[in-house]
């Protein structure tokens, strides 16, 4: 499906004879783009799917902030440990070569840079890679940030995985977030349903299309799309 | 000083007064020490500011203390939760402050305050809501906003296993806030499942040496932590 | 990344460059990683920064790597000990720098650099001549001087036991700067005496995670710490 | 020998009915100013002789900056293990309810101030407090800290158990050191052969001499001598 061989094309690669991403192609395809040994971090909600989706043989190994590397799937049945949740405070199981250590020592870990990628949802990317997505700016809605701000900034390479667009059509890929910022220019790559972009400071590369040419998404976004 | 074993978590948090800074451990329910948190509701003490990472659930433990009317201010990173009601009501109707604190930086801040450090430059949160009005610097290119620490007078916190030199083992991620917390407050009490005698413990795997515990107390019952989980 | 097993020490730092900043575990013999400062030696790379407590003793360790010409700067918190005599030359003949750090200011800052902390206020050295011309504050009634993080481009420790997801547990005190060096350095290398496949040691007890630990090589032998122990 | 009665002499103790104390004598009584259940870093050199003096039923705990709590006696024979050492890099023992941890999380004990008592030799401390004990200010000595001025800052009180003369009959208890100072006014109790004293901002309290009277103090010390 992606172009993997040996001459990268030059342009960004539309998938033009099928649909949008579903929600599990989605978290396929990102699974894909994270590196066999990397060390990562899967935020709470859609990210969390794509867990399933890494080859076991890649010996990709999943970081939990609250304290744990080497965290396994989610514990079913007998499993169920109330000591040992994901950060979504769902019970959780752990995996040979596992470790655990205080929120300190997890958020510095973050902070520091060692975690390779991490997957987070968003509200909004804007086109140089601000993040919003942990208040919609509703001024009715109780503030609660949690980890999402030591994520954004704690990570070699932050990846974003969202619709392209809400329920309301409203695009989330965008020039200026209308959300509170989470993180300036963190996002490496958005991964969404209709397609795969790079933003940067020249603004935002298309890397891949779905269910869509990138003539269409150019009609939708208010982003300029740079192939 | 040594650590003392109360008989009791009303005798561990007896002398709690009315506008301290409590701060307690656990994430969500793992590691959120039950025992003490209700005592400290049977003990009365008022206007208390709640450092911890969440602002309760459902109706136990902080949720309790909250709806008990003890608490003015409560430091977190993440009240909202599906099953906030007590807090969001106590929230939305003005009667409890909040403070929003990125969870690393909730940890690194009460750290700083254990470790002696007078303030810190962090590059969490940078041009963000959250650090408006906070003092920030570029270091070798990087913007950064200076935090300071978080003290409390007081810290709950759960543990597995301790020894009667005050010396914690945690269980998986239910060891979260506790070994900093430990370390950054006047009085630390700690609730844990079972106390073995100094040397039932090995000294490899102690995560909070008694040198920051000042009180333990036998929990009554493991499991209390699934009361009320959803 | 995934931390992989070297076959050898020499394997294990074939790629250090000139002008290196190097991170030795150690205090004293404790934790100093012998083999892979034997082979740094043999690798040959020269104009180096060691980052240590120590400065070396004797005539093994750091102290051959000195004696070999290869350290430009000594950055340390006690080089001065009654077998230091091969820095001692050195130094006093001016052919090594120094630069002397507080130990507990040198933990602390190569804990930020692996932390992300840009840098930190800290209450040692004030009014002294350690800290001259360096930014000093006053908050909260007490004055502090503002350090900045030290970062390796390699660390060399050493540890007791590690499985093959590079998860280090160490040996009472000679665990000293080895989970904090190990945060802080581009590459980390650690020599142990054994390595276990990843579940053989208990997670509760793992002191520096894999995820620091970039090449493991098993040391060729045990009690390497009391060659030429004083 | 130390006044204990119900009421306290309002004076400084004078035991003129003897000599100075020998170092053993002093690490003896140095070690009765440490309250029962105290965590306690006792620095290299003749501090390290206090061990011997703790009761040990006090429950006293020892801290070695390297990176131990209940640090025990020295090593001696199949005891002695290279991977045990104190601050001094001697062979020591592990006590019953130990712990181990690096050094960052070591100094940060020290630093955030949660040992009650240190103990440290000294060059010299002033009438108000300050200590100098890691460089005699000699231009040709290689400079060398370790742990004193993280020591100097880290403890609740910070005792010096040093002699009052230096050989060439130099008092170390002076107006203003000399030598490069570890800690300003750090200093609470310093404990001598030829008497105790409290150093403070309104100069230098004389609890109980040694072999001499105040009066012979004040002659060969150049700083006032408060009783």
């Amino acid at each position: 499906m992606t172009a993997t061989g040996n001459t990268p094309p030059k342009g960004p690669v539309e998938h033009t004879g099928r649909g949008p991403l579903t929600t599990e192609e989605l978290a396929a395809r990102v699974a894909r783009d994270i590196p066999a040994g990397s060390y990562v971090n899967l935020g709470i909600g859609q990210p969390t799917r794509i867990a399933e989706h890494l080859p076991p043989e890649a010996g990709i190994v999943l970081h939990t902030e609250n304290g744990m590397l080497g965290m396994g799937p989610a514990a079913v049945g007998d499993e169920v440990d109330p000591d040992l949740t994901n950060a979504g405070k769902v019970p959780v199981t752990e995996m040979p070569g596992a470790s655990y250590f205080h929120h300190a020592d997890s958020f510095a870990m973050m902070r520091g840079g060692h975690l390779d990628v991490c997957v987070l949802g968003a509200f909004e990317v804007s086109a140089r890679g601000d993040l919003a997505n942990w208040h919609t700016g509703d001024p009715d809605a109780i503030p609660a940030v949690g980890g999402a701000m030591d994520l954004a900034v704690g990570a070699r390479r932050v990846l974003v995985m969202m619709k392209l667009f809400a329920r309301d059509g409203a695009p989330k890929l965008v020039s200026e977030c209308t959300c509170p910022l989470t993180g300036a220019a963190c996002v490496s790559l958005v991964c969404t349903d209709y397609g795969i972009f790079a933003p940067g400071p020249d603004g935002v590369r298309v890397l891949e299309t779905y269910g869509a040419t990138v003539a269409d998404l150019r009609e939708r976004l208010s982003v300029d799309l740079l192939t | 000083m040594t650590t003392t074993i109360a008989a009791t978590a009303d005798e561990a948090v007896a002398d709690v007064e009315d506008g301290s800074t409590v701060l307690v451990g656990g994430f969500g329910l793992a590691g959120m020490p039950f025992d003490l948190i209700d005592a400290l509701i049977r003990q009365g003490a008022g206007e208390l500011t709640v450092v911890s990472n969440n602002a309760g659930n459902g109706d136990v433990g902080l949720a309790a203390l909250l709806a008990a009317g003890r608490v003015r201010k409560v430091v977190c990173s993440f009240p909202r939760q599906s099953d906030s009601y007590v807090f969001d009501e106590l929230y939305r109707s003005g009667r409890v402050g909040l403070e929003v604190v990125p969870q690393g930086n909730l940890a690194e801040r009460i750290r700083a305050a254990g470790a002696g450090i007078g303030a810190f430059y962090c590059p969490v949160g940078v041009d963000t809501s959250l650090t408006q009005g906070k003092e920030t610097r570029e270091i070798d290119g990087r913007s950064y906003v200076l935090e300071y620490p978080i003290k409390g007078d007081l810290a709950l916190i759960s543990a597995h296993r301790a020894d009667t030199a005050g010396n914690l083992v945690h269980r998986k991620t239910a060891r979260n806030f506790g070994p900093v917390m430990a370390t950054a407050a006047t009085t630390v009490v700690a609730q844990v499942t079972d106390i073995v005698p100094a040397g039932g413990i090995d000294p490899e795997t102690v995560a909070t040496p008694g040198i920051y515990v000042d009180r333990l107390v036998r929990a009554e019952a493991r499991g209390l932590t699934v009361r009320g989980a959803r």
